[in-house]
């Protein structure tokens, strides 16, 4: 098997709520110039060696991300 | 993109060649490129009504207690002690086929809005969906994400979703349907309206940013046919942000009380352009506004762009300018952004600047009251021939068939959609979803709201005039078995293409049978919404007019619940009318010629139903509809854990007179010693005694013959049936 | 007095407010962003609702609002702290309890009723409390996480666990007794006309101190 | 302004509904063999340059990871 890391953010031009509430809160602790804060998943999964890139990209267009309002990218551990 | 870039800008936009022409004679000259970006989304279907604006003329909008008919953000009606309320129902159909999640969660923070708009507090949501049949995975993703996306936006708002009505058929697959109503409180004495007033009072954007969500949304995504080019439309996907309503539903609230609002307007379709032209049309006035003003999500946003976005979660007030201020800071106290974007002005126009120079300058009325109107087709489609019961196969096992129906997806109990629904949030709710109509209190008064949706898609097609009327009286003796007296109506007329075929014809003819039956319950409707196009190359939905009716219990506690109360009471049917398979549920298909449903004779058993449950005659109340009076019978043993034993007098066929539909029929009971009472109450409708309540049984006799449900078996049917479609 | 905190996007603080006055007690709003409890407080709220829209992690945020010094020190000082639904996740992510809530078993919001028995009477909240309570449940992050072995249990759902909560524990104090958390409603259950009053009994107890 | 990637992942032994019922999905999808399936949260800001590392670890103590169910990890971007 290998270690694949899916990496899911939401689409720029695309709200993103809690990227925005976070930044909002981020501020009100202190942090004034935090900026650009974006919110997405992290998804960590082990798939079959071999087109374990191509696997997760099957799984990305089928279930892991929205196309509409998502992006995503795939990294292949080692 | 091939044929598409070489056509001209307005016909990409969606205008016709003659409503191209048209703008120059409104306004004197040739229309700049975001004047006509704004024309072209007024004067879609979906913010101008031009095809069914005509036609909904025929509705009843006036009677007494209506404090504000259609035209508004919503219609109010009068309850009693100073108290208004506030509905409306609206259409989310096509961003939901294109996105479910999203697409129906921004569709509830739509129609809280327009509550919101009349400064009234929204304290009930309700929700009617139609989708193709859960055996299609396509379905199932659509029903299961639509449903999440209600949820979700719904219970982070607060206000509870306390009713609605869900129904699968392969009509559906290519345009599942997705409509929201909300319901709101607000003393009459303090509504606001959307009208501005005032020429130098400072115009105030509240809420969330402008970014380039749903750009082009309004025609593009709710006035074409949905097809195989979805992609194409996909981009302007709106993400609803409930945190954010939450927060302006709580502000607008505050600037209301505090009586620092002169005007409130929600930004819905078409966004600033719709919400600003409406104001100032509305008010006799203009409006001047600068775009460099409206605080973006994205830097290097176009003039159009700003114009016509359709970022939610915003709110557009007129306010004093003595107040600007104080209404900027409170705006602050609920974390919410508010910025003074422009000024009201006299003469009546709509002027736009940007970076010094004006990019817009029409007058208001020409987006909005110079909307054309298209006359649609009146071709009137075939009488319907009566069901030939000889094409119908007789079931060898009645039981089966039964324990089939109550499985059936569209009849079986609806708990995995509302348990997933905050119901009860406000602790005013007094009769939770599951039974005819929910019932609300009503905040700081004995009062209580009644609630429902309805539809009779399959009648509708087959005999629209009649479905149009089914259609109401259904929502009405919904109402009436709760013990509430019918108040008010919100439409949401779900069509295909009124210009094609019969279409137009049935849109008629189905306002003409809903205005006859509202007519007769003294009902006004005082808000709706119409989405046409509900079709695919393959596919045309049925005519669904889905009716939003609201009723009022004088006494809160006096109403009345479905499920049967104590062994002993007595079983009876109340209202006639034949049972019929014709466009029944067990038929399973728009086909037969279901009975015209008689105005006096329904009139009539929704007054006795009223009047019983007032006297305290009923134990329990429940309408017989979709499966028949099986359904019926079963439904209120199941929610009361209580057998019941009937008889049933036969009549063609042991399937019909179990599983027919048709004629107003209600299954009530009541104690032993309140039956007299209630024979003597009848007056001309029939009234029967068939059974007694008791048991761990459902069992009816038919003459000779015996049908019986254990109920075990039954609340397996009832209850698996939708998680297992759905494989949870 | 009990004083019942608003932070943005708490929901029920008015149905809490309503439910003390039922009680017997007058009751107030604090706000999320001062920096004190209002003067008079014998007994704080956190009522249920979605505080910061449950971004992040379900009161996360909400836990660090100014107020939540003033709640602390009133806590630390023996008060009564009563954390309902999301004020009961506020309260774990302040650290006031122990534990955390999770998301739901089932992935999706549960709105019903359940029925509870109270596991520990020795609580100012349950001392008069009946043996068990039906009161409704609505959340989509209600399953809590935590040592049933260390924390003090005070509530656990009755036959099934419809959470998925460990040891199918629904409410739980501080050591002390005088901060609880519970995902049940309360304030749902304190009129006969909304079917169950047994939520009145966790409110008398604020209405006492 | 220097960009931050903060993720935040369920701490081993914290049960991750989420990342299971994905792992199902999939499964029902025909990805057969894939395993191990984790869910966490993939967090980017801009944060002042200078001790970005060390304002985006205050972040995650004061606000972004509750350690008690989660470990979250830093990368500067640059
Ligand atoms: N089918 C209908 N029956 C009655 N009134 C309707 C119907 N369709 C639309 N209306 C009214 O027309 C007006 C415009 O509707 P709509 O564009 O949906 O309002 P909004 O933009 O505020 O959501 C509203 O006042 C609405 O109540
Ligand atoms: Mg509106």
């Amino acid at each position: 098997m290998t270690r694949v890391v899916v990496t899911v953010m939401p689409k720029d031009g695309v709200l993103d709520p809690q990227g925005q509430a976070v930044e909002r809160a981020l501020r009100q602790l202190g942090f004034d110039e935090v900026d650009g804060v974006r919110i997405g998943k992290r998804i960590e999964l082990d798939v079959p060696a071999g087109d374990a890139e191509g696997t997760a990209r099957r799984m990305c267009e089928q279930l892991l991300a929205n196309p509409l309002i998502e992006d995503f990218t795939i990294k292949v551990d080692g | 993109m091939s044929a598409e870039s070489t056509l001209p800008l307005h016909r990409q936009l969606g205008l016709t060649n003659d409503e191209f022409a048209h703008i120059p004679t409104l306004i004197g000259r040739a229309p700049s490129d975001p004047e006509l970006v704004m024309f072209s989304l007024m004067w879609s279907e979906h913010c101008s009504y031009k095809h069914s604006r005509p036609l909904l003329k025929r509705f009843p909008v006036t009677g007494k207690g209506v404090l504000q008919g259609p035209g508004e953000n919503a219609g109010a009606v009068d309850v009693g002690d100073g108290w208004a309320i506030c509905l409306k129902i609206e259409s989310h159909n096509h961003p939901s086929a294109v996105e479910p999640f999203e697409g129906a969660a921004t569709g509830v923070g739509g129609i809280v809005r327009d509550i919101l708009a009349m400064g009234s507090r929204p304290i009930a949501l309700l929700n009617s969906l139609r989708f193709g049949e859960l055996t299609s995975r396509r379905s199932r993703h659509l029903f299961s994400r639509a449903v999440a996306g209600i949820g979700h936006y719904g219970n982070c708002i607060g206000v509870p979703t306390v009713g609605g009505e869900v129904m699968f058929d392969a009509r559906y697959e290519d345009s599942c349907l997705v409509n929201a109503m909300c319901v709101g409180v607000v003393r009459a004495d303090r509504m606001l309206r959307a009208a501005a007033k005032g020429v130098g009072n400072p115009l105030v954007l509240i809420g969330n940013r402008t970014g380039r969500d749903g750009i082009g949304g309004a025609s593009v995504l709710a006035s074409a046919e949905l097809s195989d080019d979805d992609a194409d439309k996909r981009p302007s996907v709106q993400v609803g942000d409930p945190f954010t309503e939450r927060k302006l539903i709580d502000c607008c609230l505050d600037l209301a009380d505090a009586d620092l609002l002169v005007s409130l307007q929600d930004l819905g379709a078409a966004g600033l352009t719709s919400a600003a032209s409406e104001m100032a049309a509305k008010g006799g006035l203009g409006l001047d506004i600068e775009l460099d003003r409206v605080p973006l999500r994205e830097a290097d946003m176009a003039p159009a762009e700003i114009l016509v976005s359709e970022s939610q979660e915003r709110m557009l007030a007129v306010v004093a300018s003595a107040d600007l201020d104080e209404v900027i800071a409170r705006c602050r106290r609920w974390d919410l952004d508010a910025t003074a974007i422009g000024v009201v002005t006299d003469g009546g126009r709509f002027v736009a600047r940007c970076r010094g120079e004006i990019v817009v300058d029409l007058p208001a009325s020409a987006l909005t009251d110079d909307a054309p109107t298209y006359a649609v087709p009146i071709a009137p489609a075939l009488a319907p021939t009566p069901l030939d019961l000889a094409d119908v196969p007789e079931p060898a096992d009645l039981a089966a068939a039964w324990r089939g129906l109550l499985g059936r997806p569209s009849i079986a109990s609806k708990r995995w959609v509302w348990q997933q629904y905050d119901h009860l949030v406000g602790a005013g709710t007094i009769r939770r979803p599951g039974g005819d109509a929910a019932v609300v209190r009503i905040p700081e008064t004995p009062r209580a709201l009644a609630l429902t949706t309805d539809s009779a898609e399959m009648h509708c097609e087959l005999d629209p005039r009649g479905g149009g009327r089914a259609t109401v009286f259904e929502a009405a003796r919904n109402l009436a078995c709760v013990g509430a007296r019918p108040l008010a109506a919100s439409d949401c007329l779900n069509f295909p293409n009124p210009e094609k075929g019969s279409t137009g014809w049935r849109l008629q003819q189905v306002i003409e049978g809903m205005s006859e039956a509202l007519e007769a319950l003294k009902v006004p409707v005082v808000s709706g919404n119409v989405s046409l196009y509900n079709e695919s190359p393959e596919r045309m939905i049925y005519p669904t007019p889905v009716v939003g009716m609201v009723g009022l219990l004088e006494r809160a506690e006096a109403s009345v619940g479905q499920a049967f109360r104590t062994a002993g009471d007595l079983v009876l049917i109340a209202g006639g009318g034949a049972p019929r398979l014709d466009a029944s549920a067990y038929l399973g298909r728009a086909d037969g010629a279901p009975a015209m449903p008689d105005v006096a004779a329904e009139v009539a058993l929704i007054d006795f139903l009223i009047g019983a449950a007032e006297a305290g005659l009923l134990e329990s109340a429940h309408d017989v509809s979709a499966g028949g009076i099986a359904v019926t019978l079963a439904e209120s043993a199941l929610a009361a854990d209580i057998g019941v034993s009937v008889a049933l007098t036969q009549g063609r066929r042991a399937d019909e007179d179990l599983f027919g539909e048709g004629g107003g029929r209600v299954v009530v009971t009541c104690r032993p010693d309140a039956e007299a009472a209630l024979m003597s109450r009848a007056g001309g409708v029939p009234l029967a005694r068939v059974g007694t309540v008791g048991g761990a049984r459902v069992e009816v006799q038919l003459g000779a013959t015996h049908v019986h449900l254990e109920l075990g078996d039954a609340r397996v049917a009832y209850e698996s049936a939708i998680p297992e479609a759905l494989g949870r | 007095m009990v004083a019942v905190v608003r932070f943005p996007g708490t929901l029920d603080h008015d149905s809490a407010a309503r439910a003390a006055r039922a009680a017997g007690s007058e009751a107030t709003y604090a706000w999320y962003a001062d920096s004190e409890l209002p003067a008079g407080t014998r007994a704080v709220v956190l009522p249920g609702g979605f505080s910061y829209g449950d971004h992040l992690r379900p009161g996360a945020i909400a836990s660090r609002a100014p107020i939540m010094a003033a709640v602390r020190r009133h806590a630390e000082a023996g008060g009564l702290v009563l954390g309902i639904c999301n004020g009961f996740q506020v309260l774990c992510e302040a650290g006031l309890l122990p534990g955390a809530l999770r998301p739901n078993a089932s992935l999706s919001f549960v709105c019903r009723q359940a029925e509870l028995e109270v596991a520990d009477t020795e609580t100012p909240f349950t001392r008069k409390a009946p043996a068990t309570l039906s009161i409704p449940i609505k959340n989509h992050d209600g399953a809590w996480f935590g040592d049933p072995a260390t924390a003090r249990i005070v509530l656990r759902y009755k036959g099934e666990n419809p959470l998925g909560a460990v040891d199918a524990v629904a409410g739980v104090a501080n050591a002390a007794g005088n901060v609880m958390g519970l995902m049940p409603h309360p304030e749902e259950a304190c009129d006969p006309l909304l079917g169950s009053t047994d939520g009145l009994a966790l409110f008398r107890a604020l209405a006492a101190a």
